[in-house]
């Protein structure tokens, strides 16, 4: 085509621009609509009293009427979600009435336990996941293809809670490689000044290496074993995307241009297959953040995971509530993060953008 | 038979707006074949789809034996009017044998004698019963695209829509399928409304031409002032000089 | 004069779940410092004849040869580094279709410099001023801005220019063009093959012109290769293409049509089996 | 019909009917299935676990609720005499249990595919071919269960509706169909404008006739292909539920349950909770194994 | 390794609700605040009719038997270094009343409530209180109901510091602390950590540990695992497989106590099956006791076949039932139901209560019982069994405080059997309506000489033990496995007596 085909109107740059925002905004602000109100309705209709998850058991009804009023619950149930969303709106998510805590004091506290496990996962799973797929992709059908592709097939196929005790088994308890389950020995635990609650940033950015150290020991089974789930699929998905690039008339013309096959797969071919990849690598971590739930269970990891479950099996709602919509903050989050990556690494979107 | 009076299509595509046809305007007689040539993008294909509505009109009225077609258009349209597609690697559904793909129009319309119409159809287009039950994949490329053409035949039609029906096809294959749809032609009395960008394909299937570029007809042309190179605006010459091949000046 | 290139017996077989398909089937040529034209239909194994010359048919396909000889060089033995040294700066390849020969992700002005780094020494700037030489020579108007563009940012005719002086900027030998025009538009066509046909002239290299077009090629070219089914069926002067011997190369000639208004039923191929053998 | 010939009458590329054409076309798909042993190792697992599953009364020696005596038979080890896998805390026999729940994982696959999958390919189907509001409106649908956390969802499911295994399959079911509308719609959104869905539509095709007979059985094959993928994800998911406790319930014979109860013996009794966990290994390798074949076979993006 | 000056506790913590001794009612946060707390008056573990001052010095029971006055200890103090007056105890009891959270109805039972409370617990002298009651109950009932946490007294001065509202600290409370123990609470992380320090303002002896911490380790398999490890001390959850494996390791020992819940079964009156005499008395012959106290709940258990648990006054050490099919059989045939019937059990998805359901439903089944379990959390479980929709309920019931009459008064007392009656006790769950029992259970309330009361405990436990529609089978015992270099720790018959205060490593 002609450059001038196209002779037709655009509309400039700057509305163009606006219009993207609007609707992404419009977007966001839907799925959280939408996420408040099916949370909301599940609260409702779960059979567990919360009241009796307030007061206990033993409690005389004069007390179970006065919290029933007080949780609000003698309300209609539109009025209690308006009144709910009123305050959301605010940036108030309420009290958890287990703890008895503003929930995003809570969150606060959990959720970055959370964040560092998966992050270190997901670091684990792109490092070694990346490769092996280029790997896989280069030797397609060759011993290697298999091995990966086996390596991968079983980080899909067992359940990472079996995984999870065996690895404290033998890696904690056996042989003493790592540290057993929690964050941090007690020994340490006041030697770091909690900021950021990411505790390896704390201890690296305090000097407090020793204590950097036994988070890094504590961290790396738990972290490894979820690693290894994303490296699965990272590898999988590498593998053919790498395939379809190394397919394509471009790579071709680097041969004959006379370019290195190193040049040709790690830097044609895997450029171009990023793009792509960013959106599994974003996706796998969102998945990390709330798949850690069964692996904080085994690794006694005090994150949302727990925390979420805790909390829906005590029908805390404004907890689950206040964790569902920042775990679904963060999926929108990523998504958004991972179309904006790939139109960096795109030059075809980043023009449109 | 067929008239097309200032049409304009527009496109939006997000933000964007294209202007795939800006006021064509054409008229083909019944039994007549008339050509559309033009580059690629220049909306040749466009004015086809609008025609047949699988493209909006902004602008502009199209009409079929004199009465204007409304959208969507009706049942007996669609008897009346068939497309063949520019590529038959694509234009067969993967999945649906040959007896599927033909059968599918005499059960919507609700054809009697289905069996006889198939294999008729297939006999036309010079494809023996023993084509019935293939995939696509088992098929060639010329063969595919007479595939194409039975499935348009068998609705019975008085309008022919051929987007590019050979230029896909190696010039061999071409040859045939040019030849049956010339045979078809004069054994149906069909009306053709032809789009290539291969100027000698229209020439030899064509009375009538217009030539399009950017959405516009810039020209409108007989064979035999084609065939005399009495082209009128430069692009028309143009192409005409790039059909005859090669010539190292610059002409 | 010794001939640039000389293919004798080559053969590309790839394995199919019906056993080994062999696709080209025995193609022997010279080639000096001329343009010859490879043609046939579709399928008739042009590409793979030329792909195989650069050694590039694509695995599982395997490659052989009686005599495979470039400038000296034998290329049956040829080792990666050899091939290394040889694409690129000895021998270029342009391919058919800009949209997918180029890489998407990077700019032009990167892929050329790319090919001119792996093809001979010097520093960076030297290798941008050859880049920005070579596509005026291509005759881009403003070279700093399709230095800098992606492919998406080209049209189609830039893109294939822009092709052609990446396979270029290095001098090399040999260059094999295979369908270089035919996803443009036809009065782009004739601007590119002049393009081509000057530089071919100006350097005095050897091109092997693919295409199914016989009559662009008979117009283009000094010599023609026609191809049925793997095999050279004919070989002639690109100016006696009307006496042509062979009933497929004459078949071919015929069965297009003509704007001046020709036979009508126009007359068709009929395939005969011998010529296959 | 000697079996040369049979075969030479499937491979025919000029069938005779359409019940030729049908059957030779799967039985090619079946022959490039068949080269791939890794796929033909899945297929044999998965029809193993069918098998097991439906003569489970015969192939289990014991019950697999009631256990034997608390006192002599409890943590019988791997291959001890009538007990092959050994026996758990409550001194039931495990092989009989592992044998038994094949039934709950087959039910598990099967119900999650049958719930799962139809409702993918409607939304996503519809919404690619109609475009517009149709699209945006169900693609925010979509959107709202993409974003929401997938086994959190299905745990405030389960936690409405109550643990149980069915519960489970239906908050499982109910969490996976959005990203089969999404493969869906992008298939669709390619085949839509193609020439043969525009052939079909010019043959004044209903919107119905074309999404069914036309749309639906290409994107058919990725998605069954992307189901049977995620169907060890599936697997495990049912099992982490019960390993939570929130999904199939003691005393049911379900594996992940079966972990569950287990891992407290893990340290001295490791075979309680790894036979089970082998066995959720098996199936789901099984199921991915088998996922990879039929992308081979059915996807013809993947072939080439 | 564990740092020498702290001991570290690994236990499933998450049942901690609040840590302000008026709502203090879960198993974890009762210790906590009995090592953080303390109230007027206590026990000894080992014998608890031995009841001792702690805050106060003396008391003295009124002639009519309607009021007791305490005399309060002189120069102690709270940690925050604020001496422990009278008023504080007057303001720590009243505003347990007046806040009216679950526990309060310990003290209410009394007669007390928010409108009369300033009148009924009064400060008689510079150091003197007094606790007035609606009847002359039995004095040591009302004794034990003082050790209870409810009755614990808070540092007046600091809470009122952090007071809202009126809501006399409460907000604040229920995450801080403000009391007078031997340690402490630091720092309560939810679900994941309580951290308590020694109180360097203890009027007793100073604790030799400077920390003690409790790691949230829901897993029993875990737990073992850092026990053996060395990286916690104690280990409180571990399971009956568990607690034999660390019997055999040398580095660890055990620590045993009786507890005083008890694993009953409660079998729904309004289910017909149910309802009949010979049902309820066959059920009590189908549950083999004794082989699930000697393997999956070896050590944990002992069996026990009535509402007091052992060490409680006037509790029933009987066990008369053990498993017999021939003679449920017999009594199922005589109550019509010779080829048994189909029933269900709400189970609460732990791995004890579960294993013990799937024990009995084994058993059941050999007398024709076809016995579903329905597994649920257990906020679930509860709130079926409170809305009285179960058939069969297995459950767990621990006393609130260490006298008889808690116990008797849910297993033993139904005033009001109407759907919407005002309490509900465990009979009245389970619909069974006696008017008589309940009577002879509030005349034990008032018995004045422990004697004779304990011997009105043992003849309604007797006649319950037998007519009830509760299938009582275990006491519980608690276990906690620790570093064999931990020594002083002390599990006490209720976890607010479970105590480390003299635990040295
Ligand atoms: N559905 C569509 N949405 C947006 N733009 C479109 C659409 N269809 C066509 N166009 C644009 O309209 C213009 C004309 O397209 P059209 O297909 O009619 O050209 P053509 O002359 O048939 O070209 P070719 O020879 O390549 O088939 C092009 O610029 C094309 O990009
Ligand atoms: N990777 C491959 N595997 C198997 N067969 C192949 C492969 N690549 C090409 N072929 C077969 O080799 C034959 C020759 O292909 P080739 O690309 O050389 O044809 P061509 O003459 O260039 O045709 P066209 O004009 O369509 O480009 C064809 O039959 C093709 O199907
Ligand atoms: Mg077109
Ligand atoms: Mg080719």
């Amino acid at each position: 085509m002609s450059d001038d085909t196209d002779g037709g109107g655009r509309t400039g740059a700057l509305p163009r621009i606006l219009w993207k925002v609007t609707k992404i905004a419009a977007t966001v602000a839907l799925t959280f609509l939408g996420l408040l109100v099916v949370t909301f309705l599940i609260g409702r209709v779960v059979p567990v009293d919360p009241v009796l998850a307030v007061i206990g058991d033993r409690a005389p009804k004069s007390v179970y009427d006065r919290v029933f009023i007080e949780l609000g619950l003698d309300r209609p149930l539109y009025e209690q979600f308006w009144l709910y969303l009123q305050k959301v709106l605010s940036g108030d998510f309420g009290q958890s009435f287990l703890t008895k805590r503003d929930i995003a004091d809570d969150i606060a506290r959990v959720f970055p336990a959370t964040l560092e496990l998966a992050t270190v996962a997901i670091l684990i799973g792109t490092v070694l996941g990346v490769p092996m797929g280029v790997w896989a992709a280069v030797r397609q059908g060759r011993l290697a293809d298999q091995v990966v592709r086996v390596l991968g097939l079983v980080g899909y196929s067992a359940p990472i809670f079996w995984l999870g005790l065996l690895g404290l088994l033998v890696f904690y308890a056996r042989l003493h490689w790592v540290a057993g389950p929690g964050r941090v020995d007690i020994a340490y635990e006041y030697s770091i000044t909690v900021k950021t609650g990411l505790l390896l940033l704390d201890s690296a950015m305090q000097g407090e290496w020793e204590a950097f150290g036994n988070v890094m020991s504590h961290i790396i089974l738990p972290a490894s074993l979820l690693g290894y789930f994303s490296m699965a699929y990272i590898s999988r998905m590498t593998r053919s995307f790498m395939l379809n690039e190394l397919a394509q008339e471009y790579v071709i013309t680097a041969r004959v241009k006379g370019v290195p096959e190193w040049r040709i797969i790690w830097v044609h071919a895997l450029r171009n297959a990023a793009v792509p990849l960013v959106t599994v690598i974003a996706l796998s971590y969102a998945n990390l953040l709330e798949g850690s739930v069964l692996t904080e269970t085994v690794f006694a990891w005090p994150g949302l995971g727990q925390y979420l479950t805790n909390s829906l099996q005590n029908a805390d709602m404004n907890a689950v509530l206040g964790s569902t919509l920042l775990i679904g903050a963060i999926f929108v989050g990523l998504n958004l993060m991972s179309d904006l990556l790939y139109s960096l690494l795109d030059p075809r979107v980043r023009r449109q953008a | 038979m067929i008239t097309v009076d200032g049409l304009e299509v527009t496109f939006r595509r997000g933000g964007d707006t294209v202007r795939a046809v800006r006021g064509v305007s054409f008229e083909v007689m019944r039994g007549e074949s008339f050509g559309i040539v033009g580059e690629s993008g220049s909306g040749k294909s466009t004015v086809l789809r609008a025609f047949c509505g699988l493209a909006p009109t902004s602008a502009g009225s199209v009409a079929m034996g004199g009465q204007g077609l409304q959208t969507p258009r009706s049942a007996a349209f669609f008897r009346q009017v068939q497309m063949v597609f520019q590529d038959p690697y694509a234009s067969l559904h993967p999945r649906h044998t040959v007896d599927k793909v033909l059968s599918e129009p005499l059960a919507i319309h609700g054809f009697d004698r289905r069996e006889e119409r198939i294999e008729q159809a297939l006999a036309e287009v010079g494809l023996g019963a023993g084509f019935r039950f293939r995939y696509p994949h088992q098929l060639s490329g010329g063969q595919r695209q007479r595939v194409a053409i039975a499935r348009a035949l068998i609705l019975e039609p008085q309008v022919l829509l051929l987007d590019e029906p050979t230029s896909a096809l190696d010039a061999s294959i071409q040859a045939e399928v040019l030849n049956l749809l010339d045979r078809l032609r004069a054994e149906r009395g069909l009306t053709y409304l032809m789009v290539s960008h291969d100027l000698a394909v229209v020439s030899h299937m064509c009375e009538r031409l217009i030539v399009m570029q950017h959405g516009r007809a810039v020209e409108e042309l007989s064979r035999a002032a084609l065939a005399a190179h009495r082209a009128e605006t430069d692009y028309t010459r143009k192409l005409l000089a790039a059909s005859e091949g090669y010539s190292p000046a610059p002409g | 004069m010794s001939p640039l290139l000389t293919v004798e017996d080559l053969r590309v077989t790839f394995p199919t779940r019906q056993g080994p398909s062999e696709v080209v089937r025995g193609v022997s040529f010279t080639l000096g410092r001329e343009r010859l034209g490879i043609v046939g239909e579709s399928g008739s194994g042009k590409s793979q004849t030329g792909r195989a010359i650069l050694g590039l048919t694509p695995p599982p396909g395997r490659a052989t040869a009686k005599i495979l000889d470039f400038d000296g060089i034998d290329l049956r033995a040829a080792r990666p580094a050899t091939w290394r040294s040889l694409r690129g700066a000895r021998m270029s390849m342009v391919m058919q279709d800009p949209k997918f020969s180029l890489n998407p992700v990077m700019t032009v002005g990167r892929q050329i410099v790319e090919a001119v780094k792996f093809g001979a020494t010097g520093t960076r700037a030297e290798a941008r001023d050859r880049a920005l030489a070579m596509l005026e020579a291509v005759q881009i108007r403003d070279p700093e801005r399709v230095f800098r563009a992606y492919p998406h940012e080209l049209s189609g005719g830039m893109g294939q220019r822009a092709m052609i002086a990446m396979m270029l900027v290095t001098e090399p030998d040999l260059l094999i063009a295979d369908e270089p025009t035919s996803a443009l538009d036809v009065t782009v066509q004739v601007e590119v093959l002049r393009i081509l046909d000057r530089l071919v002239a100006e350097r005095g290299m050897g091109l092997i012109f693919i295409s199914h077009d016989l009559r662009l090629v008979s117009s283009f070219c000094d010599r023609v290769l026609v191809m049925y089914a793997g095999r050279v069926v004919e070989e002639l002067k690109a100016s006696e293409l009307k006496q042509a011997q062979h009933s497929y190369t004459r078949g071919l000639m015929n069965c297009l049509p003509q704007i001046e208004g020709g036979q009508r039923p126009l007359p068709t191929l009929e395939r005969d089996a011998a010529w296959a053998k | 019909m000697s079996s040369l010939s049979r075969r030479d009458w499937l491979l025919s590329d000029q069938p005779a009917s359409r019940r030729q054409a049908r059957l030779g076309q799967a039985y090619r798909t079946w022959l490039s299935f068949r080269s791939n042993w890794l796929a033909m190792v899945g297929l044999a697992i998965v029809l193993a676990l069918i098998l097991v599953a439906l003569f489970a009364d015969v192939i289990a020696p014991y019950d697999p609720v009631l256990g034997g005596d608390l006192r002599t038979e409890r943590f019988l080890p791997l291959f001890s005499e009538g007990h092959i896998f050994g026996t758990d805390d409550l001194a039931r026999d495990i092989f009989s249990r592992i044998v038994h729940g094949s039934r709950l994982t087959l039910m598990v696959v099967v119900l999650v595919a049958v719930i799962a999958t139809p409702i993918g390919l409607l939304v996503g189907t519809t919404s690619g071919y109609f475009g517009g509001w149709v699209d945006t409106v169900l693609m925010r649908l979509t959107d709202i269960f993409l974003a929401f956390p997938r086994l959190i969802l299905a745990l405030a499911f389960v936690a409405a509706l109550g643990p149980g295994i069915e519960n489970a399959i239906i908050a499982i079911a109910i969490t996976s169909w959005p990203p089969y509308a999404r493969l869906a719609r992008a298939e669709t959104l390619t085949i839509r404008d193609s020439d043969y869905i525009n052939a079909a539509r010019l043959q004044g095709a209903s919107s119905a006739r074309i999404l069914w007979g036309h749309v639906t059985p290409l994107c058919l094959s990725s998605v069954v292909i992307r189901v049977t993928l995620d169907m060890a994800g599936i697997i495990l998911t049912a099992a982490g539920l019960g390993f939570l406790g929130l999904g199939a319930q003691p005393p049911q014979p379900e594996w992940g349950a079966m972990i569950a109860a287990g891992r407290r013996f893990l340290i001295d009794q490791w075979w309680v909770a790894t036979v089970p966990g082998i066995a959720i290994f098996i199936v789901s390798l099984g199921f991915n194994l088998l996922g990879d074949g039929l992308r081979d076979v059915l996807d013809p993006k993947a072939r080439k | 390794e564990t740092p020498a000056d702290t001991l570290i506790q690994a236990w499933a913590i998450d049942d901690i609700i609040s840590l302000d001794p008026a709502e203090i009612f879960e198993f974890t946060a009762s210790e906590i605040a009995g090592n953080a707390y303390e109230g007027l008056i206590g026990y000894d573990p080992a014998d608890v009719t031995n009841i001792y001052g702690k805050i106060a010095e003396s008391w003295e029971v009124a002639p009519d038997g309607m009021s007791i006055t305490f005399k309060i200890r002189d120069g102690r103090t709270f940690a925050s270094g604020n001496p422990i007056t009278a008023e504080d105890v007057v303001f720590s009891l009243t505003r347990a009343v007046k806040l009216d959270k679950s526990p309060a109805f310990i003290l209410t039972q009394f007669g007390l409530n928010a409108g009369n409370v300033d009148e009924m617990v009064v400060q008689t002298g510079p150091d003197t209180v007094q606790f007035k009651m609606d009847k002359p109950y039995a004095p040591t009932l009302v004794l034990y109901c003082l050790t209870a946490t409810v009755g614990f007294i808070v540092d007046k001065k600091l809470v009122m510091e952090h007071e809202a509202n009126g809501d006399f600290g409460y907000e604040w409370l229920k995450t801080n602390y403000a009391g007078s123990g031997p340690f402490t609470i630091r720092e309560w992380r939810a679900n994941e950590a309580v951290v308590m320090e020694r109180n360097a303002n203890y009027s007793g002896d100073a604790a030799p540990m400077a920390r003690v911490i409790y790691r949230h380790i829901p897993e029993g398999a875990t737990q073992r695992l850092l026990l053996e490890q060395g990286d916690i001390d104690i280990a409180r959850s571990l399971t009956a497989e568990e607690i034999d494996a660390v019997r055999a390791n040398p580095d660890l020992k055990i620590q045993e106590g009786p507890k005083g819940s008890i694993y009953y079964l409660g079998l729904n009156q309004k289910n017909e099956n149910l309802a009949k005499p010979q049902v309820r008395q066959a059920m009590k012959y189908l549950v083999d006791y004794q082989a699930i106290a000697d393997t999956i709940m070896k050590g944990k258990v002992m069996v026990h076949q009535a509402f007091l648990p052992r060490g409680f006054l006037g509790a029933l050490e009987d066990t008369p039932f053990a498993l017999d099919v021939a003679k449920a059989k017999e009594l199922l045939a005589e109550a019509g139901l010779p080829d048994g019937f189909a029933v269900t059990m709400d189970t609460r998805n732990t791995p004890e209560i579960t294993g013990i359901a799937q024990a009995i439903q084994q058993t059941m089944a050999q007398a024709g019982i076809q016995m579903e379990l329905i597994p649920g959390d257990g906020q679930q479980t509860l709130t079926k069994y409170r809305a009285r929709n179960h058939d069969i309920y297995i459950g767990r019931w621990g006393p609130d405080y260490q006298d008889p009459h808690t116990n008797a008064d849910t297993f033993a007392r139904n005033p009001d059997n109407a759907d919407d009656a005002a309490s509900k006790p465990l009979a009245w769950r389970n619909a069974w309506e006696i008017p008589e029992m309940t009577a002879m259970a509030d005349a034990a309330v008032l018995e004045s000489d422990p004697a004779k009361r304990a011997q009105m405990y043992l003849d309604i436990q007797s006649e319950h033990q037998q007519t009830s529609p509760f299938v009582i089978m275990f006491q519980e015992i608690e276990v906690s496995a620790m570093r064999s270099n931990v020594n002083g720790f002390i599990v006490g018959p209720s976890f607010n007596d479970n105590n480390y205060a003299h635990v040295t490593k």
